[in-house]
C-alpha cells in the first residue's frame, strides 16, 4: 500500500512540475505548483512525518504559494507567457547539474548505507514533540541563526515597503500628487 | 352698381367702407368685435338676436342693419349696451339643457362663446320649460328643438342663399313670460324673449319633413347644436377633429371646404373623415358637397403587377378617356402623356367647352368668359341664364341667382326647356322662359332685343329681330273712378239726402302694344310681358349673363357663342359661364381634346379596355379626390389648391408617369409647370393659400388669367328653326346631390341613378320605363320629382359605366322612344 | 435676489445637529486606543442585542412584518388612485358615463378613447371607452375633469396581466350592476360640494 | 468488537460528505430564516411546510441552470476552482472528531474519519489550501471583479491564517497536543478554554470569521463593492460549491471553536455529549448568522490593518503571557 501511494505521490508530482516548467500559461504553471506542494506534504504523512506534512501545507500552500499568486494577478492570466531562451543549452546545463548535484548528494549516503540517525527519536515522543527536540538541541544554534536573519529580513521588509506609506495618494490632491511626482 | 367709398370710426379707428355697407361688416372687416348671433354675412338682417346693438352717433341702432354713413361715430359698447347684451345671453340661457358635455357643438357653440365673453354668471330670469323634442327632417338634418335658440340664421340662409325657403319660424307652444318681466328687464332682452318663447323652427310645407335639396347648409350657420347632420349626432366631438382645408371637387364651383377627420374607432386608427365644414360666411355648400365626402379609395396597396400592367397598356394605349374630376397637374401629365406617347383624349363635357370657348374667343377676341360668379353675386341686380339647369347643373350658379333677388332686390330670366317650379320662387321679379330645345338663339335674341341698342346690332340680328316685333292690339281692363250720386234717407230724421260717391268700375279697353313674337315663340305671354319687363327693369343697373352647358353641346354653338359676344359688347352684360363638370375649365385650358375614336382604351375613371379608377372598381387603383393633392381650375377663374384628407397607400398618375419616364418627384411638382400662356401661374402648391379673411376676402390659389386670343371675323347665322327638337324629349341632367361617381359612392347621398320626370308624366310613365335612344337603350327607374314640370324627361349622367355622354351624342337633349319596362 | 439664493439647493429644512464624534485618530497608536476602548465599551454586542431583540420579538410576540401579498392583503387607502372605475348612477343604475369625450382630451398620455353614437333614446350612448393602461399615467386628470364624476380611479392596483386590454374595457371598469350598492363615493375635489342644494340657484330646473 | 476497516473509513467519508452537504444545504435555509426574523420578515414560506423544501427548490434551480463559461476565461481553471474550495473544506472537515467515539450494530466507531494527532494544524493547512479555490477562480474568470476578489482572497487569507494559527498558539501551549481528540479530554479535567483564553477564543473567532469568509468579513465577493467578487461569473452548481465549501468550513469553524474553547463533547451536567456538542455546533453557527444580520462591512484596508497591527500583536502577546504563565 505505502510504495504504491509513494509511487502515486512521485508521478503525480514529477508531472505536476512539469506542467509548472513546461506550460505557458501563468495560471497552469502556479496552480500545478500549488498542487505539487500539496502532494509533497502528502509524501510526508507516508512517512509518519504527519507535523512536517502539514507545516508543508500552511507554510508552501497557504503562504509561499498565495503570496506567488498575489504576484501573478500583475499579468494578464488568460495570455500565454512566451519565454525568451538566449542560450537554452546554459539554462539546460545548469538546471540539469544542479538537479544531479542533487541526486547526488542525497543519494550518496544511501549507496553508501552510512546514514545514522545522530539523534536517534525519542521514545514516546510524538511527532511535533520530536521535531522540537532536535530543533532545540542540535539545530538549536542554526535554527536561532535562520531566526534571527528571518527577523532581520522581516524588518528590511517591512522598512522598504513601508517608505512612503503614510503617502495616500486618494488622500491628496491634485496638485499635491504633481508635487510628489516632482519631487521623485 | 358702383358705390362711394366713406370713413367711419369704430370705437376710435378710422374704417374705410362702402356707402351701404353694414356697420357689422366694416367692423369685422376692420377686426372690430360685435357680438353678433343671428346676422349672416351675405344675407339680409334678421333682427333675431338684437345683441349687436351699438351706438352710432349717440343712437342705439342694430349694427347688422344699419348702413354706415360717411363720417359716422361708432361704439360698439358702454355700460347700457353692456347690460342689454348680458340680458339677451341671460335669456338665451333660460332653459338650454345644459348638456354641453354631449353636444355636438360643445367647443365651436356660439351661445357657450358669447355666455363667456358676456360674462354671464347667474341666471336672472326664469319660466317653465316647454316640452321639445327632436325630429329628422330629411335624410340628412336633425333638429333638437331644445337646442334651439331660434335665432333664424338656418331661415335667413335657406331663403336667402339656397333659395329652398324649406324651413321658419312656428309655434313653440311655451308660457307667456311674467308680465313683471316688462318693467324690470332691458328692453330688447323682453321682446327677444317673447319672441324666442313663443317659436320654434319647422319645415315651412306643413309636414314634418322639409321639401328641399338637402344642403345642409342650415346646419353649418346654426350657432348651438339644435341643427346638426343626421350622420354626425353624438359621433365625436368638435375639438377631437383635425381641419383639413381643401377644395370639394364634385362640381365646377370648387367650393371651399373643411375635411374634418379623426381616427375611426377605438379598434381602427385610420383617419376617417367625419363631416364637412366650410366658411359659411363667405361661401356656401351644396348636398353633394356637405354630405359626399365619404368616397375614398380606401385599403390600396401597392401591387406591383397591376402597376406593371397599366404602365404596358398606357403604352398600348390609342385612347385616355377620362372626366372631369381630375386636378389640373393630372391633367397636365396627360397631356403630357399625349405629346409624348400620342395617345388620344377623350373628354366628352371638357371638350365641348374648350370648343364653346374657342369660339366665344374668336369672336370676342378673350380666351375666357370675363366675369367670375362672385362679382356676378355681389354687384348684379339682374341676372340672365341660358341653357343651364339651374337647380341642378351648379348649385352655387342657383345661389347666385337666387342671392341676387333677395339681396341685390334683383330680377331674373330664367330661359330653359325644361320646367322648375322652384326658380320662380326666388323672387316676384323672376321670369321663366319653358321654350323648346333649340330654340337658345332666339333666347339671345331676346337679350339683344331688351337690353341692346337695336340700332348699334349687325344688320341680320336687328332685322331678325324686328321681323318678330309686331304693333297689335289687346284688351286691358283698367278701374277708373266714376262718380256716382245717390239719394240717401237719413235714419234719424228722416230726410233725404243727395250723396255723390266715387265707386271703383272696371272698364275694358283696346289698347295697342308692341308685340313681341321673340316671346312668345320662347313660350311666354308676350301681351303683358312688355309692362312686366318695364317693372323689372326699374331701378337696375348692372346686368349679367350665365351661360351654360346645354349651349355647349348645341348643335349651334358656334353662332351661341358669337350670339354671346355681342350680348356681352352690346348689352354691356357680365358674361359667365358654367363649366359642366368639376374641372372641365381646368381640363379645357389644359389639355387638347380629341372626338371620339376607334382603339385600345385606357379610362381614368371611366370604363375602358383598361381602367385606372379611384373608385376601387378598376385595374389599378387611383387616389380619390380627398386622398389627393392638386389643383382645381372653378368656374370663377381660380386655381384652387386642394389636400388630401385621407391617407392612400396605391400608385398615383405621376407614378405612372414615372413608370414612363415622364414624372416628376411629386404629383405637386407639377404645379409649378402648369402653362403659364394659358392663365396659370408658375407657382409652388406649397405656396398657395387656401382660405377666407374677415371680410371676406378669398384668398384661395390665385386666379387665372386667360391671354386673349386673336378675334376672328365671323357673321352671325341666321336662326334655323330646324334644329328645334319636337316629340318625347330627354335632357341629360343630374339629380340636384348627384355630379359623378363620387357622389354616388357617398353613404349619405340617395338620389338614385332613375328617370326624374314631372309628376304627371312620372305616373304617365309608371315606375319603370325602357329609354330607346337612336344609339342603344336603357331601361330605367322612374322617379317623380316635384320641382320639375313639363313633359321632358331627365336621364342622369353621373354614372360613367352607363355611358350616357355615347347615347345621348353631341347634345344634352335627345329624341326618345319610351316605354314601359318590366 | 442674489444668484447665490438659486445655488443653495438645499432645499430640506436645514436642522442639521453636529453629532459630537471623536476626531479621527492620525497616528497609529491613537487608532489603536480607538479600536481597544471601541471593543471593550462592547459596542458591536448593542448591535447583536437589536437584532436578537427584533427576532425574538417577531418569533414570540408575533410581531411579524411581513405580509403574505398575494394571499393577505394590506387594507388600501379608500382615495387611492389605481385602476379606473367607471361608476353608474345610484337611481337607474345607468352608466354615468355621457362621452363627452373631456377625459380623452386632457389624457396627457394619450391613454384613452371612446366611441359614441346616437342612442335610440335619443341620447348620447358610449359604444367603447378603453384606456390603454400601457401608456395611462395614473395622473388622475380623466377623473378631475370628469363633468359626470363617472370616472375615478379605484383601489385594483393588481395590474399584470396576459393582455392590456385585460382592465381597459367600459365593461371591466364600469361597476357591476349587482354591486350598485356598494358603489362608494367619496368627497373631496371634484365631487359635489357639500353644499351644492343650497349653492344652486333658482333656475328653471327648478319647475 | 470490529475494528475500524478501510471500508469503514471510505464509509465514514461518503457519511460526512453526505451529511454536511444536507446541513450545509439547510444551513442555507437557517441562514435565510434566521436573517428573516432578525429583520422581522418571514423568510422563505412557501415551498413545503414553512418553506422547509426550498432547499430542494434550490438545489433543483442550482442545478438545471445553464451552466455556463465566459469565453475568454481558463476553461479548465475555471471550472477546477470550485470543487476546491469544496474539497479542501470537507477534507479539513475529516480530521474534526464532532462526536464521542461509539459503537453502533457492534462495530466500533471512532468520531474522527483520519485521527492525525495533528488534526489542529491540518484542519488549519487544509482551510489555507481552501484559498486556492476563490483565488483561481477569480483569476482564471477573465472579468475584473473576479481579479479584486481573488486579490483579496489572497490578501485575507494569508493574514488571517497568522492570526488563527497565533491565537490557537496559546491553547496549544496550554494541552500540549495537536490533536483534537486531547483537547477534547482536556476539557473533562479542566474549565472550558474560552474561561482561561478568552483572548485567544475572540481572535479566533474574528479569524474564522474570515477565512470562512463571513460577513462583516466577506470581502472577497462584498456585493456592494465588487458585484459578486470571484464568484462574479459562475453560476448553477459551480456556484453551489461554493456555497458548499463556504458553509462547511462554517460548520469546521464551529466543530473547531466548541472543542478547542467550549467544552467539546464532554458531557455537560445532564446534557450528554453529543446532544452539548451539537448545541454548541448550532450556537456557533448561529452566532455567524447573527453577526451577518447586526453589523455591517468593514472596509479592506481597516480589515487588514486590524489584521497585522491589532489581532497579531494581541495573539502574540497571548502567547507570550500564555507562556510566562506556564513557565510559573
Amino acid at each position: 500500500m505505502i510504495p504504491f501511494a509513494f509511487y502515486l505521490f512521485a508521478i503525480l508530482i514529477t508531472g505536476l512540475f512539469l506542467v509548472t516548467v513546461m506550460s505557458k500559461n501563468v495560471l497552469y504553471a502556479m496552480t500545478s505548483l500549488a498542487a505539487g506542494m500539496v502532494l509533497i506534504s502528502g509524501l510526508f504523512f507516508i512517512l509518519g512525518a504527519d507535523f512536517l506534512g502539514v507545516v508543508q501545507l500552511i507554510v508552501y500552500v497557504g503562504a509561499v504559494m498565495a503570496v506567488y499568486a498575489f504576484a501573478m494577478m500583475f499579468f494578464d492570466v488568460t495570455r500565454d507567457v512566451e519565454e525568451r531562451h538566449d542560450k537554452p543549452w546554459l539554462v539546460f546545463l545548469l538546471g540539469g547539474g544542479i538537479a544531479v548535484t542533487l541526486v547526488v548528494i542525497f543519494a550518496a549516503p544511501i549507496m553508501g548505507e552510512t546514514v545514522h540517525a545522530l539523534y536517534p527519536p525519542v521514545a514516546g515522543a510524538t511527532n511535533p514533540q520530536a521535531v522540537g527536540l532536535v530543533l532545540f538541541t542540535k539545530y538549536l544554534l542554526p535554527f536561532e541563526v535562520a531566526s534571527v536573519m528571518l527577523l532581520v529580513a522581516m524588518i528590511a521588509g517591512i522598512i522598504l515597503a513601508g517608505k512612503k506609506m503614510e503617502i495616500s495618494l486618494s488622500a491628496m490632491d491634485e496638485d499635491m500628487i504633481a508635487d510628489t511626482k516632482e519631487h521623485a | 352698381m358702383m358705390s362711394k367709398n366713406i370713413t367711419i370710426t369704430i370705437d376710435g379707428i378710422t374704417c374705410q367702407a362702402q356707402e351701404g355697407d353694414f356697420i357689422l361688416n366694416v367692423a369685422r372687416a376692420h377686426g372690430i368685435f360685435i357680438p353678433a348671433i343671428c346676422y349672416l354675412t351675405r344675407c339680409s338682417p334678421t333682427l333675431a338676436c338684437r345683441i349687436c346693438l351699438v351706438e352710432a352717433d349717440d343712437k342705439r341702432v342694430y349694427s347688422c342693419n344699419a348702413k354706415a354713413k360717411d363720417g359716422m361715430n361708432v361704439i360698439t359698447q358702454n355700460e347700457a349696451i353692456l347690460e342689454e347684451r348680458r340680458a339677451i345671453m341671460e335669456v338665451y340661457d333660460v332653459n338650454h339643457p345644459l348638456q354641453c358635455g354631449v353636444c355636438d357643438q360643445s367647443g365651436e357653440c356660439e351661445l357657450q362663446n358669447y355666455t363667456l365673453e358676456l360674462g354671464v354668471d347667474a341666471q336672472h330670469y326664469a319660466i317653465p320649460d316647454t316640452k321639445r323634442g327632436t325630429a329628422d327632417w330629411s335624410t340628412v338634418l336633425h333638429y333638437d328643438a331644445g337646442l334651439c335658440i331660434v335665432c333664424e340664421r338656418c331661415v335667413t340662409v335657406c331663403k336667402d342663399m339656397i333659395g329652398d325657403a324649406a324651413i321658419k319660424t312656428g309655434p313653440r307652444g311655451g308660457d307667456p313670460l311674467d308680465k313683471a318681466y316688462k318693467e324690470t328687464m332691458p328692453k330688447d332682452a323682453y321682446s327677444m324673449w317673447n319672441k324666442l318663447q313663443k317659436s320654434v323652427i319647422v319645415p315651412s310645407n306643413g309636414t314634418e319633413y322639409t321639401d328641399c335639396s338637402d344642403c345642409g347648409e342650415c346646419t353649418a350657420v346654426c350657432p348651438v347644436g339644435a341643427l346638426t347632420e343626421q350622420d354626425f349626432v353624438y359621433q365625436t366631438n368638435a375639438w377631437e377633429l383635425k381641419q383639413i382645408p381643401a377644395t370639394c371637387a364634385h362640381c365646377s364651383s370648387g367650393c371651399h371646404i373643411y375635411y374634418e377627420t379623426k381616427h375611426t374607432s377605438i379598434e381602427n386608427p385610420e383617419e376617417k373623415i367625419y363631416r364637412v365644414k366650410n366658411e359659411w360666411n363667405y361661401q356656401s355648400l351644396c348636398g353633394a358637397g356637405r354630405f359626399g365626402y365619404d368616397y375614398q379609395n380606401s385599403h390600396v396597396t401597392k401591387e406591383k403587377p397591376a402597376f406593371d400592367r397599366a404602365i404596358a397598356a398606357v403604352k398600348k394605349a390609342d385612347i385616355i378617356r377620362f372626366n372631369s374630376v381630375i386636378t389640373n397637374e393630372e391633367a397636365l401629365m396627360l397631356q403630357t402623356l399625349k405629346e409624348k406617347q400620342g395617345v388620344k383624349l377623350v373628354n366628352p363635357e371638357a371638350r365641348a367647352l374648350q370648343s364653346f370657348l374657342r369660339y366665344y374667343g374668336e369672336a370676342s377676341g378673350q380666351g375666357i368668359y370675363p366675369d367670375d360668379f362672385k362679382t356676378i353675386m355681389k354687384e348684379s341686380d339682374f341676372v340672365i341664364t341660358v341653357g343651364t339647369k339651374l337647380r341642378n347643373d351648379n348649385p352655387n350658379v342657383r345661389y347666385v341667382f337666387n342671392n341676387i333677388q333677395k339681396m341685390n332686390k334683383g330680377a331674373g330670366f330664367y330661359f330653359h326647356p325644361v320646367g322648375d317650379t322652384l326658380i320662380p320662387t326666388f323672387g316676384k321679379s323672376v321670369a321663366t322662359f319653358e321654350h323648346k330645345p333649340g330654340e337658345e338663339e332666339l333666347a339671345m335674341y331676346v337679350i339683344l332685343d331688351l337690353f341692346a341698342n337695336r340700332e348699334a346690332l349687325p344688320e341680320l340680328v336687328r332685322k331678325t329681330i324686328e321681323s318678330y316685333h309686331s304693333t297689335r292690339t289687346k284688351t286691358v281692363t283698367e278701374k277708373v273712378m266714376e262718380t256716382v250720386t245717390t239719394t240717401q234717407v237719413d235714419p234719424e230724421t228722416g230726410e233725404e239726402k243727395e250723396v255723390t260717391k266715387k265707386v271703383p268700375k272696371t272698364v275694358k279697353k283696346e289698347v295697342e302694344y308692341d308685340h313681341n313674337g321673340l316671346v312668345e315663340a320662347l313660350g311666354a305671354d308676350a301681351e303683358n310681358f312688355g309692362d312686366l319687363f318695364d317693372k323689372m327693369m326699374k331701378k337696375k343697373e348692372s346686368f349679367a349673363l350665365i351661360l351654360g352647358e346645354d349651349l355647349y353641346f348645341h348643335p349651334r354653338a358656334e353662332n351661341l357663342a358669337r350670339l354671346a359676344a355681342l350680348v356681352e359688347t352690346a348689352c354691356g352684360m357680365k358674361l359667365a359661364m358654367v363649366p359642366p363638370k368639376s374641372n372641365s375649365l381646368g381640363v379645357a385650358l389644359l389639355c387638347d381634346l380629341d372626338a371620339e375614336a376607334e382603339g385600345y382604351v385606357v379610362g381614368y375613371n371611366e370604363p375602358g379596355d383598361f381602367a385606372l379608377s379611384a373608385l376601387g372598381t378598376g385595374d389599378l387603383d387611383m387616389p380619390a379626390f380627398n386622398q389627393q393633392e392638386g389643383t382645381l381650375t372653378t368656374m370663377n377663374k381660380r386655381v384652387v389648391p386642394t389636400n388630401a384628407a385621407i391617407e392612400y397607400g396605391g400608385y398615383e398618375l405621376n407614378d405612372l408617369m414615372n413608370g414612363l419616364g415622364l414624372g416628376k418627384t411629386l404629383t405637386i411638382d407639377w404645379t409649378a409647370s402648369l402653362p403659364t400662356d394659358r392663365g396659370f401661374r408658375a407657382v409652388d402648391f406649397d405656396a398657395l393659400p387656401n382660405g377666407y379673411t374677415n371680410d371676406g376676402q378669398e384668398h384661395r390659389g390665385y386666379p387665372l388669367d386667360v391671354p386673349a386670343v386673336p378675334k376672328r371675323a365671323s357673321e352671325i347665322e341666321a336662326f334655323d328653326e330646324g334644329i328645334i327638337l319636337e316629340g318625347t324629349l330627354a335632357y341629360r341632367c343630374n339629380p340636384q346631390r348627384q355630379f359623378n361617381d363620387f357622389t354616388d359612392k357617398s353613404h349619405q347621398i340617395f338620389e338614385a341613378f332613375a328617370l326624374y320626370a314631372s309628376p304627371a308624366r312620372a305616373e304617365e310613365l309608371g315606375e319603370r320605363v325602357v329609354v330607346e335612344f337612336a344609339k342603344g337603350s336603357l331601361e330605367l327607374d322612374v322617379i317623380a320629382e316635384e320641382r320639375i314640370s313639363g313633359a321632358i324627361v331627365e336621364i342622369p349622367d353621373f354614372v360613367s359605366d352607363k355611358n350616357i355622354y355615347a347615347l345621348f351624342g353631341d347634345n344634352r337633349y335627345a329624341t326618345v322612344t319610351l316605354r314601359k319596362g318590366s | 435676489m442674489s444668484l447665490e439664493h438659486f445655488k443653495n439647493r438645499n432645499v430640506g429644512t436645514q436642522n442639521y445637529r453636529m453629532l459630537d464624534l471623536d476626531p479621527t485618530p492620525v497616528t497609529g497608536w491613537g487608532q489603536f486606543k480607538q479600536v481597544v476602548r471601541r471593543s471593550l465599551s462592547l459596542e458591536l454586542l448593542v448591535g447583536l442585542k437589536v437584532t436578537l431583540r427584533e427576532m425574538l420579538k417577531a418569533l414570540l410576540f408575533g410581531k411579524m412584518h411581513t405580509t403574505k401579498y398575494p394571499f393577505e392583503k394590506l387594507p388600501i387607502g379608500p382615495r387611492y388612485r389605481a385602476i379606473h372605475e367607471m361608476k353608474r348612477l345610484l337611481e337607474s343604475g345607468h352608466y354615468r358615463c355621457i362621452g363627452c369625450g373631456l377625459c380623452e382630451k386632457i389624457c396627457p398620455a394619450d391613454a384613452i378613447r371612446m366611441d359614441t353614437h346616437y342612442g335610440e333614446n335619443q341620447r348620447k350612448e358610449v359604444s367603447e371607452y378603453t384606456i390603454n393602461f400601457g401608456r395611462c399615467i395614473f395622473c388622475g386628470y380623466c377623473a378631475e375633469v370628469c363633468p359626470e364624476l363617472a370616472i375615478v380611479h379605484g383601489g385594483r392596483y393588481e395590474t399584470a396581466s396576459e393582455q392590456r386590454a385585460s382592465f381597459s374595457l367600459f365593461e371591466d371598469m364600469l361597476t357591476p350592476i349587482d354591486q350598485l350598492k356598494s358603489q362608494r363615493e367619496f368627497p373631496g375635489y371634484g365631487s359635489v360640494s357639500v353644499n351644492a342644494d343650497t349653492n344652486i340657484k333658482k333656475t328653471p330646473l327648478a319647475y | 468488537m470490529m475494528e475500524v476497516t478501510y471500508l469503514g473509513i471510505i464509509i465514514k467519508a461518503i457519511l460526512i460528505l453526505a451529511i454536511i452537504s444536507a446541513i450545509a444545504g439547510f444551513g442555507t435555509y437557517i441562514e435565510r430564516k434566521v436573517l428573516a426574523f432578525m429583520q422581522r420578515r418571514l423568510g422563505p414560506m412557501h415551498v413545503g411546510p414553512y418553506g422547509l423544501l426550498q432547499i430542494a427548490a434550490d438545489g433543483i434551480k442550482l442545478f438545471t441552470k445553464e451552466d455556463f463559461i465566459p469565453q475568454n476565461a481558463n476553461k479548465l481553471m475555471f471550472m477546477v476552482a470550485p470543487v476546491i474550495t469544496a474539497a479542501t473544506a470537507f477534507i479539513a472537515l475529516s480530521a474534526v472528531p464532532v462526536f464521542p467515539d461509539f459503537t453502533i450494530f457492534g462495530i466500533f466507531v471512532p468520531s474522527i474519519a483520519a485521527d492525525v494527532n495533528i488534526g489542529i494544524l491540518f484542519v488549519l493547512g487544509m482551510m489555507a489550501a481552501g484559498l486556492y479555490g476563490p483565488l483561481l477562480a477569480g483569476m482564471s474568470q477573465a472579468n475584473k471583479w473576479g481579479i479584486i476578489g481573488a486579490a483579496r482572497t489572497a490578501a485575507q487569507f494569508i493574514s488571517y491564517e497568522v492570526v488563527t494559527g497565533l491565537s490557537l498558539l496559546a491553547p496549544i501551549m496550554m494541552v500540549g497536543s495537536l490533536s483534537l481528540i486531547d483537547f477534547n479530554h482536556y476539557n473533562e479535567t479542566h474549565p472550558w478554554m474560552v474561561f482561561m483564553q478568552p483572548v485567544a477564543f475572540v481572535l479566533f473567532l474574528i479569524a474564522g470569521f474570515a477565512e470562512t469568509n463571513r460577513t462583516p468579513f466577506d470581502l472577497l465577493e462584498n456585493e456592494a463593492e465588487i458585484i459578486a467578487g470571484y464568484a462574479t461569473e459562475y453560476s448553477g452548481m459551480r456556484w453551489g460549491m461554493f456555497f458548499i465549501g463556504e458553509y462547511a468550513n462554517m460548520i469546521t469553524v464551529s466543530v473547531l471553536a466548541s472543542i478547542i474553547f467550549l467544552g467539546g463533547y464532554t458531557d455537560l451536567w445532564f446534557i450528554p455529549g453529543w446532544l452539548a456538542i451539537i448545541l454548541k455546533i448550532a450556537f456557533m453557527f448561529f452566532l455567524m448568522l447573527w453577526v451577518r444580520a447586526s453589523w455591517p462591512h468593514v472596509r479592506p484596508d481597516q480589515f487588514m490593518w486590524l489584521a497585522w497591527k491589532v489581532l497579531m500583536p494581541l495573539a502574540v502577546i497571548n502567547v507570550v503571557i500564555t507562556g510566562i504563565v506556564i513557565m510559573v
